[in-house]
């Protein structure tokens, strides 16, 4: 059954150094309220996936808080690079980053076979890419009924998966709408999961589109209003696209870079 | 009207899905050409986004795949998962738009690492997406592609994302379903795959643009078509529904 | 797109003698209506997939119109057997049926492979069960990650599914909610979908568990009021149980199913 | 107030959910437990059907596992193969309640065929439904039946679901993750697995029956447990609740 726990409560039980952690959300709903609390418990060592790191994990690459990321797709959507990550990428600062890089369809079958509780998943993926060549997470397997090779990939299964959601009742069950995006399949492949809502309401009447966690498929939750921003909550908050593009200057230089996490997250909360 | 280059390559991209049904649309430039198109040359077009949207009817251009309007005004809104096997990779999409950093003669694209020379890191690039996966499974695939030295390359330093491999027969001995590649649409111009070695030759122009202009602009010997069509400039029309898009975008 | 049609239409032109036909819907949303009509034209040598055979198959096997069943647990739920299905299997009336017998979640499995379009789906399945020793579509694959052996099951590809859903707007879109079981698989893995409806209305609104099977992913929508009963369409009937109990009686005998189908079914619409 | 041995056996069912947080619930005689439990011993219990509810709280008794009420009360309804998949097999289900044709002295389940002998065709049961998968990856599993030589037998004609096979160690050489059975419920009494050999023994008997009688009605050679106990009557509240639920059954 989910506790509700303070943010920092939650994270504190929850995110231990060098975990696998999953923070996820297709553009919506990302946990970068609890992802704050994990740079500000100074979390470290910490294997990163998911499918789009965006300003979430260019936040945390920054900070030094990853040994690794697990990826699909790393740009500022819409804006350009994830300056962070390259920097670690390419010059290895703070500290060197490995990567394990699938593609979209690719991640989403681990997660999904994560969330099954297989080893592995097919997919038609990667013909031809030099994508197989660079990970070991991706195989091949033959069908035993036509004989065809098909691609493999390894589930993934995080320690911790860290998601954000519209709101939860007071039993911990947990209720999130609109695009909901790899959210599911992330939450049920983790050991442990962490819900960061909207907020605490008496009854989770039903929505159109909602994906409802029961409380005893999660482990924590945590009130964290706006706790999506700069992504959005449908229903709550909209995605605040000026941050996006402001943070590419913001994120260009290490020292203004380091200032900025500075001000806005260490000394804040 | 005055038109910049940039906006006639929208609007001939958006052109190119007068005939297509459904489009499994990569955000930036083939995002504005796909809204462009239901403005103008096809206001049925089904738009699907990687982000689980089928049928999304945006009012002003999405900044990022995941903005909330695409979910908004979508007839269905499904899960990752879903959206990339039972709708892409069982091949119900007639049309992938891609975007690309780099792209060879055979429309292979690389959005992975830059090869910067001996001694010196490689350069990262965003990665992946969906970009393999739409390429393989959609009935085809246009790209659209600022013209430059730098995007058109003689050799990609890594594939990424299979358009035509080596050459024809390619894609069938991968065992690719769709027919890849069909237009690489350039601020000056289109290049398409010629029907008997599939690389990819010059077969329209912008208005003022010239052959040498864009084989200059290429990083590999361009070939000219035997009939090099020249773009038709924007109408007033398609040019005020771009014009509106782009003010409403973020 | 869609075509809207008559029932009768819409049979005649999507269900053709000797196809593989999945009816699906668990308990809920079973097309009768369909079924029926396909009894009144005559079509026969069919292939029936469906998990549960339900009264449905029962009446379509009874009248002859299958060669083989592809099912995973034939009974009249909360109520005993199918008669006419055991007829067929152990006395060959009105004549022999083929069975493709699996688990359900082996048949969930095939339909998702199906919808997929991948060749097999991989799960964690019949392991000590006989059920392997009798199904050609049953197999193993091994992981290439843990070398871990699995369940393998082959894909389900229908030529024709049909299934029954509220309602569908005038593009025939097609809306449908409450359990919603294997609806969507099934129609996404067939090469043709009918979808028989309580009602066309002129915009489907958001409802909440509601799936939307667009337009272009059907091929013909048919009206039918009451369409799935005895079964029931959440939102507009209600399942009828008396009916089921009722079925019984009916189907224990071969001479009183053949007069109530000649009554209620030849005779009717 | 008097009682049914069919009535003990469900409400003996519904106590054995006493310690549950979760059970994956078959129709018929493991419905009626499971509902009888979240109004007496486990009012928390959470219901999973396999037509995809999670957490239903029907005022009735279902006659289908797809009744309309078990959606219309549930936390979550998700698809079928999401159930199977995401649910079941990630073994997140703590019990597994299931009813049977043929069990053999290994707690392994036929539901498919039986054997008439020579000549005749087999018999036809129902098939496997969900209870291949639900007997592996439940935490544990339960059993209901009507004790009689026609359901407890010597050897089963077909396997359709595995117990506990061919005896102890059999489960993890197959793979299967949960403990698999741990009691079948009678209107008899009780049997559960040795702990030694995983061979189903006498371990409890209703009042008033003797082992010779639950002997007699079961298929193999009953042996009994060192301490036989006699199951406690059904309380008032439980008869009351019982017989509440089944009258407004369908």
């Amino acid at each position: 059954m989910a506790e509700i726990l303070s943010l920092r409560e939650a994270v504190a039980s929850l995110v231990r150094p060098g975990d696998t952690v999953a923070m996820e959300g297709f553009t919506h709903l990302i946990p970068f309220a609890a992802a704050h609390e994990v740079i500000r418990q100074g979390v470290t060592d910490l294997t990163l996936v998911r499918m789009t790191p965006d300003v979430i994990y260019d936040q945390l690459i920054g900070m030094g808080a990853a040994r690794k990321l697990v990826f699909s797709w790393g740009g500022n959507p819409g804006v350009g690079s994830l300056h962070r990550f390259r920097d670690a990428v390419e010059n290895g600062w703070p500290r060197p980053l490995e990567l394990d890089e699938h593609s979209h369809a690719g991640m989403a079958n681990r997660y999904v076979a994560g969330a099954s509780r297989l080893p592995f998943a097919v997919l038609r993926g990667y013909r031809g890419s030099d994508l197989a060549t660079r990970s070991p997470t991706i195989s091949t397997v033959r069908c035993p009924f036509t004989g065809e090779e098909l691609a493999a990939v390894a589930a993934v299964n995080p320690d911790v998966t860290v998601i954000h959601a519209q709101r939860a009742d007071r039993d911990g069950n947990v209720q999130l709408w609109g695009l909901v995006g790899i959210q599911k399949e992330a939450a049920l492949a983790a050991e442990r999961v962490l819900v960061t809502v909207e907020e605490i309401v008496d009854a989770l009447d039903p929505r159109p589109g909602a994906v409802v966690l029961p409380s005893w498929s999660v482990h924590a939750v945590a009130v964290a209003p706006n706790g999506a921003h700069p992504s959005y909550t449908a229903g709550y908050t909209v995605r605040d696209n000026d941050f996006y593009q402001a943070w590419d200057p913001i994120s260009r230089d290490r020292d203004t870079f380091l200032a900025w996490m500075r001000a806005h997250v260490l000394e804040a909360a | 009207m005055s038109w910049t280059p940039d906006e006639l390559m929208t609007v001939n991209a958006a052109r190119a899905l007068a005939g297509a049904r459904t489009c499994f649309v990569g955000i930036g430039l083939p995002s504005a050409a796909a809204n462009l198109a239901r403005r103008t040359v096809r206001p049925g077009l089904v738009l699907i986004y990687e982000s689980g949207t089928l049928g999304s009817k945006p009012s002003r251009l999405p900044l990022s795949i995941g903005d909330g309007e695409l979910a908004d005004t979508a007839d269905a809104v499904v899960s990752v998962p879903e959206i990339f096997n039972y709708w892409l990779q069982a091949g119900r999409i007639d049309v992938g738009f891609l975007g690309a950093a780099q792209v060879d003669r055979y429309a292979n694209i690389n959005t992975t690492v830059i090869d910067r020379g001996p001694g010196r890191p490689e350069g990262r690039l965003p990665g992946a997406g969906g970009a393999p996966e739409i390429a393989a499974g959609c009935g085809k695939v246009l790209m659209v592609v600022r013209h430059s030295r730098r995007n058109l390359v003689e050799r990609l330093d890594f594939v990424t994302t299979v358009g035509h491999g080596s050459g024809p027969g390619d894609r069938a001995r991968l065992g690719l379903p769709g027919a890849g590649p069909v237009a690489v649409i350039t601020d000056l111009g289109v290049l398409r795959p010629d029907p008997e070695t599939a690389e990819l030759v010059l077969t329209e122009l912008h208005p003022g643009v010239s052959a040498e202009q864009a084989a200059e602009a290429t990083g590999w010997k361009l070939r000219t078509a035997p009939d090099v069509g020249e773009t038709e400039p924007p109408t007033a029309e398609e040019l005020a529904a771009l014009r509106e898009l782009s003010d409403r975008g973020a």
